[in-house]
């Protein structure tokens, strides 16, 4: 059990570390993908396997593939490698590494002198404890998270809309000038 | 009611001119004018048929009383009420205020061309907040007008206002006595505020009201920060010398009748806040203060007179001899003898009108040689008709010339506050002499030495030698016969200096020095 | 002894959180930006689950679910705009859309 | 009596309309109406005298209107009238209206005449309250007056820089002076709890002890004032320059009148004097030590309105003098001699000038007395006064008696400095005279000289110059009511006449040796002192001993030094610091403002982390 | 607990918004059509506005997750307002938009539903779902005229850094769930009585940080400006208004509910990073000549100013946020409906700079009427509501004697008048030849002008009649429920 948690945590750890410093975003993807799904393993571990199993679904099947998606709809080239190879000197990934290292000891240093002591036993949670508290005193979360939803629906419809008569805007913003002058 | 109208009518007549605009470019003009004759006819009506020889503050500390008063709640969960009362002290200083607002709209009938109607609007809306500020008795209140007279204000200077050299725009003065006052204006309500709360925690009812904050007792050291909070406050806009900066800006880039009101009327609510509210609130603060403020007036003497020398602008010289004829208020404030008091008030309303002469003097040069620059000018004795000795006149006024009101002002100050500090008076009295200095400075450089052209100007026109006139007028009569304006505001005078002597540390040791 | 300490649970989520925050750092390139904003919100979803699961409760499961339907619509919002960057501007570079400073 | 007003208001009406008939009188009638206020008050002025003297009372009280009132303070606008202020209001509007006549003839063709007469009544009518006020405030009122109207007349040639400057001096130095009498007056008040003279000098006797320190503290402060106003020792040196104005102005202001002021004041305050006798000393002292200064001083210039200047503070220093030792009468008498003659020699300067095309340097004049036999004989007359002529002259009578005085109050240093400086005023009158009427004419101003006609020009002279001869002599000011009596009084014994016999050899001697020096010897005394030490000594004496340079360097320098230094407002600049640090902190925090996302992130991320560290390391 | 009748009907205001969406959203796929959605929008508003009456008989009740008290009210009703002002903008400004103008309605809708979900949570799920909701629909709303590049870069900006701080915001959750094991605030405050472990201090500071986001708090401001000057008029009122407003609120019930969050070291961060909102923001609007960027440093400012309230905690503190709130709310949505409304006719980026502006009175004197009373109630200047707004907290910052945030208020303000006076006085200058832009004359005529003109009458009528205002926030604050 904890063998599971501390190997699949390592493996999360170092894949997100491949995920950062690849200059490739397709391998960049692949790793992320990797990561979630060690997460996910994480969770068995820790006895939340309907968790893990979202975790698979939704991240690494879902939101990745919409990644994927984007990424070969775009067809980043060689050249985007080669840039993004141009952008990861030191110089640059020097200060943010320092600051997040920082941060990172700061949050350990917090967790070590707090009170710890609980100590999870891997007993399984399963789905229905989470339905039943879902569709029982926060059913009105779900209902917002459906209105999030909506939104972001609605957002990501009308932003990713390509099809614009740009050129007639164009156009017409000399005539406005004019106007006003 | 009769208070509040007074209030109101300056805020009403400044839409009307707003407004009457449409009518034409001398519509707001004669609103304005009337508006300001009616506040000043209401004034001396009430001057007239009012009784201002009050009885005084009896020894069991009965409440100050008005000679008019009005109240009327206004945000019940603070006990902030609409409060305004009239003694002889704001009787004389709202008089001030209507005649120097006429003048103020006189001498800019011909100045102002753009935008009379606006123009318009902020003069009297400054005049009108001026009003509210010696009339109001309710802290909030106070601050209130206090603060929101600035905003006109600003407007006259950074719209109507010249452009001075070296990068002394009007707008930056504007900005400059905007920011000075209200950033001083805060730190008066953070001592209101103190005050308040001090009083809430000793009687558990919030107050604003003059009479019962009165009462509060305070500690010392609380006593005296407040106390500083309101000197500040009031000391920026006296201005006195280390907070002075805004001063010579604003009044050398305002137009005429924004300098006018400037130095005649904004200048005169610092003392009136001094005498009304930092004195009788905090009288021993003030008492154990009084060294300090009187080393600071005596600074700005000698400082505003030594750099009214050196100025080569009309304005800035003039504005520097306000802070030095501001010095002599302050020392005459904290000096608390009765003597002094009145010299307080009678130098007040003095300089009123000799600054306001000078500076109409200094707005008809500009008319006529378009530049306020000392070194374009000179040998102009013979060119301009009557203005030179106005001018001259005015600049006598303004050294203390015996005849002149200044001169009754200054004496009185003096010969008040020798008793107690005789040092202070001595030293002060050598600004007497710098006082001629930068006088006559100007005169010289002015009006003689070679003339620098031959064509004469225009003579001033009726207006003009009317407004000169009247002004010559008063300072004069003033000068000479001064007892009634003294026995009006003598009852409110001996209120303070009763206040302030009943602690009186400082006479008791002056006494103990002969 | 059987179970893992809490604070090692949540140690890993700090450890990708503060990855999450290195890579929305170091990277200019949007993708790269929105899949660190994803390693964050993973990162925290990850801390419910620990404590969820420490404490023997199905809230912190119910978090997660939360956390996850939000890092969902992140993720099409982002990718719509990473689209339309695109599409108008030929670049990914979030900094090259950078018109206002100062 | 009730017509006192009358003799102020005169000249004050006379002022009124000439301000503000705003150029439309003429120059003509603006002389008309000049003259005539002036004359009316002398008459008026007449008719009191010959009323007062008659009734024989010691004084009377006539009080206008309360100035004001609080507490204490309650000066009046009151008059006393006495036999000083009669003296005084006598000579002022006497003298006044004489000068004032001539300067009708003076100031024909001048630009501003309407000006001109403006300022002179509105100096009378200063004048006049300044010697009828009967309190120290109103006295005040008319000290600060003259002052001004001595300002404006001097620089009434107001284009000519030098002119101005002239003028700002005059005013400032008296200024000066006048800062210390406004802190005695402060001190008296506080001291005796009133302002009036009367009531101080019968006070002042109750409160102070003689020599008490607040006593000798006010004496002295006054005895500033009266400096000032007087052009003495060391406020003398505008007095000179002053005669940048009209040769009218300088007759009436600065030899006549105004300042004569301070001698006025001392003998007005005698009875704080009294009780200050190291003071009153001191008066005397800086008298003596003025006449002996300023005769030096005349010896060596070469304008003649300038002689006639130092010549005047020389004359002021007798009067000093003569306080000093206690004989305010002699000093009033002497006062009203040198209003007379003094007065007259101006005026003849005046004509001189006007005549010779506004020549006034001895260097460019000589040999007019053919052309201007009037002049000349006013410069004889009036220059035998003041050198004190035996007998025959006003100036004998009254100097002789300020020797005698000296001498019976057993200041003998003191009369000796008198007859010394008597000496020196015999050379320096002589050499003035001789310069200017005889020798050869040295320029074309001279030589083309017009004699002035008409009543208006000859009429002043000639009254003038009877008034300085032994004639004047009988006029006698009725102060024994009001001045103490002095210690040489009624002692006629053989010390006077032996000192009269001195006096006038002193006199006779220097009049005589100048004679020979200046008619036969002038050439070479111009060539003696332009070498060697001689010429340094009469580099000193012609700059007045060099008190003009010493204050300029020690005075006038770091004050404008000090204006410079301050010109730029540095206290303000010091605010300033305030808004050049929003300024600098405004232009550090915009760099933040990058807008690049990645640093913003990263700025997000530094606060968090800063936050957590501050929990570490407090937790 | 489960939801009952009452609670449903208690839910009533935030219902009316979500089912008003719906009927947007059908809208729109039915037949667009500009005004009728935006019509609709106001009704629906509207009512939920008038609901709210009906609710105040049932307030305080605690529904599960979310409180309907007197806070939660005070704030849907200021929420509502600035919806229904920013509908009325958003009428004016998107007329000219070329393509789609009505999924901003349905964006706008559901952004107040989240604000008023996050103004009245009570748990950690409401308050995280809330503030998504009230966030998700702004990116959409910022990024809406994305033809434009600079509303574009707002909406990824606000994206980008919105998300790390949420995730911010999310660990700081999850450590404070860790620690107690609760979700609710009311059984937080239970588990956090006494001393608090050093995780839920941390989870409450990374809370603040996520929080502090939102309300621009130094130093996690630095997106404010951009993101104001980049997306369209209304969209940046309804961020600057609404969002602040529901965000500032949920704080202060956290503050209220669990003092943790105002404790200790907390506390004193809490009150240097209140100094330096204060300063930082005045200080970086001095020489702005962008009026939506100086807008922006402004609310920073602001914001700064009103956590004062959240540090004293205390005494006036809850009435005077209240009364700044309002005082606020009136002031930008003044502020920012002058510059929407100058924008409208014209396409491209928004007339924000500031010569634009130059003599605009001379051209609309009653618009720059409007500009100058918010301008100077901005300042704080009396006869405007913002000096009633300013004098609450300095009364709150002496009441309780906390001197260095009345000195910090103090220099804040005064920094502050340097830039207000700058734009006040452009406003009226005329120098020829400048660029310009005008509303369109009839500007008063239009539902966007008639908001602005109601909030200057608002502004001055608070200013100088506060009464009715305090006594109204008054008896809100007091029905507060921990």
């Amino acid at each position: 059990m904890e063998i599971a948690f501390y190997l699949s945590g390592l493996v999360a750890v170092l894949a997100t570390l491949g995920v950062i410093t690849n200059t490739n975003p397709v391998h960049a993807l692949l790793y992320l993908i990797v990561s979630l799904i060690a997460v996910a393993l994480v969770f068995c571990a820790l006895g939340a396997p309907f968790a893990g199993a979202l975790e698979v679904i939704v991240y690494a099947g879902a939101i990745m593939v919409l990644f994927v998606f984007v990424v070969m709809m775009l067809n980043l080239s060689d050249t985007v490698e080669a840039q993004e190879r141009a952008w990861l000197k030191p110089r640059i990934w020097l200060g943010p590494s320092v600051l997040s290292g920082v941060l990172l000891l700061t949050l350990i240093a917090i967790l070590w002198l707090g009170d710890g002591g609980r100590v999870i036993e891997g007993e399984t949670l399963t789905a229905k404890a989470v339905g039943s508290i879902l569709f029982g005193p926060w059913l009105l979360v779900v209902e917002l998270a459906a209105m999030l939803l909506l939104a972001a629906l609605v957002t990501a419809s009308h932003v990713g809309r390509l099809s614009s008569p740009a050129g007639s805007a164009g156009r017409r913003e000399p005539d406005a000038r004019k106007e006003a002058s | 009611m009769t208070l509040l109208w007074l209030i109101l009518i300056p805020f009403i007549g400044g839409l009307l001119c707003w407004q009457g605009e449409r009518f034409g470019e001398q519509a707001p003009r004669w609103i304005a004018l009337g508006t300001m004759l009616m506040v000043l006819a209401i004034t001396l009506g009430l001057w007239f048929y009012g009784d201002y020889h009050l009885p005084s503050l009896d020894p069991q500390g009965e409440a100050v009383r008005w000679t008019m008063e009005w109240q009327v709640a206004w945000i019940p969960r603070f006990g902030i009420s609409i409060h305004l009362a009239l003694d002889g002290l704001s009787l004389v200083l709202i008089a001030l205020t209507g005649f120097l607002g006429i003048l103020a709209v006189l001498c800019s009938w011909h100045e102002i061309v753009h935008r009379v109607g606006f123009f318009h609007l902020n003069l009297l809306w400054i005049l009108g907040g001026v009003v509210g500020v010696f009339l109001a008795i309710d802290l909030f209140l106070f601050f209130f007008f206090w603060e929101m007279m600035l905003v006109p204000m600003y407007f006259l200077i950074a719209l109507w206002g010249h452009s001075g050299s070296k990068g002394r725009t009007r707008i930056r003065a504007a900005t400059k006595f905007f920011i000075y006052t209200q950033a001083s204006g805060l730190l008066m309500l953070v001592s209101i505020l103190g005050l308040v709360f001090a009083n809430l925690a000793h009687t558990g009812e919030y107050s604003f009201d003059y009479a019962t904050l009165m009462q509060t007792p305070l500690s010392d050291g609380l006593a005296m920060w407040l106390m500083l909070g309101f000197f500040i406050a009031f000391a920026v806009k006296l201005p006195v010398v280390p907070l002075h900066g805004w001063l010579p800006d604003a009044h050398a880039q305002a137009p005429t009748a924004g300098s006018v009101d400037l130095a005649g009327i904004l200048l005169k609510t610092a003392a009136y806040g001094m005498l009304r509210f930092a004195l009788p609130l905090f009288p021993e603060a003030s008492q154990a203060f009084a060294p300090v403020a009187m080393g600071l007036g005596l600074l700005g003497i000698y400082y505003g007179a030594l750099l009214a020398c050196g100025q080569q602008d009309l304005k800035r010289l003039i504005a520097y001899t306000s802070i030095s004829h501001m010095g002599f208020v302050l020392i005459g404030i904290y000096a608390g003898t009765e003597l002094a008091l009145q010299g307080v008030v009678m130098l007040m309303v003095a300089h009123a009108f000799s600054a306001a002469g000078l500076f109409i003097v200094s707005g008809q040069l500009y008319e006529r040689l378009h530049t306020r620059d000392m070194r374009e000018m000179g040998g102009l004795w013979g060119r301009l008709g009557s203005l030179p000795g106005f001018s001259l006149f005015f600049v006598a006024a303004s050294l203390g010339m015996p005849g002149t009101a200044n001169f009754l002002g200054e004496m009185m100050i003096l010969f008040g506050a020798f008793p107690l500090v005789p040092w202070v008076v001595v030293l002060a009295s050598g600004g007497l002499l710098l006082a001629a200095i930068y006088s006559l400075l100007l005169m010289q450089r002015v009006h003689f030495g070679p003339p620098q052209g031959k064509e004469h100007f225009a003579d001033l026109d009726r207006r003009e030698y009317l407004m000169m006139l009247t002004l010559t007028g008063l300072v004069l009569l003033f000068g000479l016969y001064p007892q009634p304006l003294l026995d009006t505001t003598g009852a409110a005078m001996l209120e303070v200096q009763q206040l302030f002597e009943g602690v009186a540390p400082l006479s008791s040791l002056a006494k103990g020095n002969q | 002894m059987s179970g893992v300490p809490m604070e090692h649970g949540l140690v890993l989520a700090s450890i990708l959180f503060a990855l999450g925050i290195a890579g929305l750092i170091c990277r200019r390139n949007m993708v790269f930006v929105l899949m660190s904003l994803e390693i964050m919100l993973n990162a925290a979803a990850l801390a419910f689950i620990v404590g969820g699961t420490a404490w023997g409760q199905p809230e912190g499961q119910a978090m997660f679910l939360l956390v996850i339907t939000l890092a969902a619509a992140e993720a099409s919002v982002g990718l719509a705009l990473l689209i339309q960057l695109h599409h108008r501007y030929k670049t990914l570079d979030v900094d090259a859309a950078n018109r206002m400073h100062g | 009596m009730s017509l006192l007003p009358l003799t102020f208001l005169l000249p004050l009406a006379g002022t009124l309309v000439l301000a503000l008939s705003r150029g439309r009188l003429g120059p003509r009638s603006s002389a008309v109406v000049g003259v005539v206020s002036v004359g009316l008050a002398a008459l008026v002025t007449a008719w009191i005298g010959w009323h007062f003297v008659d009734s024989g009372v010691g004084g009377v009280d006539m009080t206008l209107w309360t100035w004001l009132s609080v507490g204490d303070f309650r000066p009046t606008i009151g008059l006393r009238l006495d036999g000083l202020s009669l003296t005084m209001i006598g000579i002022i509007t006497g003298v006044g209206f004489l000068i004032h006549l001539f300067a009708a003839w003076y100031m024909q063709g001048e630009a501003g005449v309407t000006r001109f007469f403006a300022f002179m009544n509105l100096f009378v009518f200063s004048m006049l309250l300044l010697v009828l006020g009967d309190n120290m405030l109103l006295l005040f009122l008319g000290w600060e007056g003259v002052g001004l109207c001595s300002y404006l007349l001097i620089g009434y040639y107001y284009w000519t820089e030098a002119n101005g400057w002239a003028a700002f001096k005059a005013f400032i130095v008296t200024r000066l002076g006048d800062v210390f009498l406004a802190i005695g007056l402060f001190l008296m008040f506080r001291e005796l709890g009133t302002l009036n003279i009367a009531e101080i000098l019968q006070r002042a006797p109750e409160v102070w002890a003689e020599g008490a320190w607040q006593a000798q503290l006010a004496a002295l402060l006054i005895l500033g004032g009266a400096l000032g106003k007087s052009a003495q020792l060391p406020l003398h040196t505008w007095l000179a320059d002053a005669m940048a104005g009209p040769t009218p102005v300088s007759a009436l202001i600065h030899a006549a009148t105004m300042v004569t002021a301070g001698v006025y004041l001392i003998a007005r305050l005698h009875g704080v004097f009294e009780l200050a006798p190291g003071v009153l000393y001191l008066v005397g002292l800086i008298g003596a030590v003025t006449l002996l200064l300023a005769g030096f001083a005349a010896l060596a210039q070469t304008d003649i309105k300038r002689v006639l200047a130092y010549s005047t503070m020389s004359q002021i220093g007798y009067m000093f003098l003569a306080l000093g030792v206690g004989a305010y009468d002699a000093a009033i008498f002497h006062l009203m001699m040198h209003g007379f003659f003094k007065a007259l020699l101006f005026l003849s300067a005046g004509a001189v000038i006007v005549s010779c095309h506004h020549e006034q340097d001895m260097r460019r004049l000589g040999g007019l007395w053919r052309r201007l036999p009037l002049a000349y004989a006013g410069f004889v007359v009036g220059g035998a006064a003041l050198a004190a002529l035996p007998l025959v002259t006003a100036g004998f009578y009254s100097k002789d008696e300020i020797l005698w005085e000296a001498l019976a109050a057993g200041h003998g240093g003191l009369m000796l400095a008198g007859l010394i400086g008597a000496f020196l005023t015999s050379l320096y009158t002589l050499r003035l005279i001789i310069g200017t009427f005889h020798g050869e004419m040295k320029s074309d101003n001279a030589r083309h000289a017009e004699p002035g006609r008409g009543l208006v020009h000859g009429l002043p002279l000639v009254v003038l110059a009877v008034l300085s001869t032994f004639l004047g002599a009988w006029i006698h000011p009725p102060l024994e009511a009001v001045l103490p009596t002095s210690p040489g009084a009624g002692v006629h014994g053989a010390g006077h006449t032996v000192l009269g016999i001195v006096a006038a050899a002193t006199s006779l001697v220097g009049l005589g040796l100048g004679a020979w020096l200046f008619l036969t010897r002038w050439r070479w005394l111009s060539e003696r002192v332009s070498t060697g030490w001689a010429a340094r000594l009469w580099w000193l004496w012609h700059n007045a001993w060099g008190f003009d340079i010493a204050y300029d360097r020690l005075l006038v320098r770091p004050y404008r030094g000090l204006v410079r230094l301050l010109e730029s407002d540095l206290i303000d600049r010091l605010l300033l610091l305030a808004a050049w640090l929003a300024w600098g902190l405004h232009r550090g925090l915009s760099l933040t403002q990058s807008g690049k996302m990645r640093y913003y992130a990263a700025t997000m991320a530094a606060g968090v982390t800063l936050v957590l560290l501050v929990l570490v390391v407090s937790g | 607990m489960m939801l009952t009748t009452t609670h449903l009907l208690a839910l009533m205001p935030i219902l009316l918004v979500c089912a008003t969406a719906l009927v947007v959203m059908l809208g729109i796929a039915w037949q667009r059509h500009h005004t009728a959605v935006a019509v609709v929008t106001v009704a629906g508003l509207s009512l939920a506005l008038l609901s709210l009456i009906a609710v105040w008989g049932l307030a305080p009740l605690a529904t599960p997750m979310l409180a309907i008290d007197g806070l939660s009210l005070f704030a849907a009703t200021l929420i509502l307002m600035a919806a229904l002002a920013c509908t009325a903008l958003g009428h004016a400004y998107l007329a000219h938009h070329q393509g789609p103008r009505e999924e901003f309605y349905l964006l706008l809708l559901c952004a107040t539903a989240g604000g008023m979900v996050l103004a009245a949570s009570t748990h950690l799920a409401t308050l995280f779902l809330g503030l998504e909701l009230l966030s998700m629909p702004l990116y959409g709303m910022l990024a809406y005229t994305y033809r434009e590049r600079r509303s574009l870069e707002a909406g990824i900006k606000y994206l980008v850094l919105s998300a790390a701080a949420t995730a911010t915001l999310l660990f700081g959750m999850a450590l404070l769930y860790a620690e107690t094991g609760r979700l609710d605030f009311a059984g937080l405050t239970a588990s956090l009585a006494g001393s608090p472990g050093v995780w839920s201090l941390a989870g409450a500071g990374l809370m603040l940080a996520g929080l502090g986001f939102k309300l621009s708090v130094v130093p996690f401001h630095l997106w404010t400006p951009d993101v104001y000057e980049g997306g369209p008029g209304p969209a940046a009122t309804f961020l600057a208004t609404a969002s602040k407003v529901a965000v500032f609120v949920v704080l202060l019930r956290l503050m209220l509910a669990a003092p943790v969050f105002g404790e200790g070291w907390l506390h004193g961060v809490l009150a240097v990073m209140a100094v330096l909102t204060m300063l930082v923001g005045n200080l970086l609007a001095l020489t702005q000549a962008n009026l939506k960027r100086l807008l922006g440093y402004s609310s920073i400012a602001h914001f700064g100013y009103l956590l004062t309230a959240l540090v004293i905690g205390e005494g006036l503190a809850v009435e005077a946020s209240g009364i700044y709130l309002v005082v606020y709310l009136c002031t930008t949505l003044a502020a920012f409906g002058v510059v929407t409304l100058v924008s409208s006719p014209y396409h491209g980026e928004d007339a924000a700079v500031l010569h634009h502006y130059r003599g605009l009175f001379w051209r609309r004197p009653y618009l720059t009427a409007v500009l100058t009373v918010a301008l100077l109630s901005l300042a704080g200047i009396p006869f405007t509501a913002g000096f009633i707004g300013k004098f609450y907290i300095i009364a709150l910052g002496v009441e309780a004697g906390r001197w260095w945030l009345v000195g910090g208020v103090i220099a804040g303000s005064a920094i502050g008048l340097f830039y207000y006076l700058r734009v006040m006085v452009t406003l009226y200058l005329t120098e020829a030849g400048m660029q310009r832009r005008d509303a369109p004359a009839n500007w008063g005529m239009s539902a966007g002008g008639i908001v602005v003109l109601g909030m200057a009458v608002l502004i001055v009528v608070l200013g100088i009649y506060p009464a009715p205002m305090i006594d109204w926030v008054q008896a809100l604050g007091m029905t507060a429920t921990g």
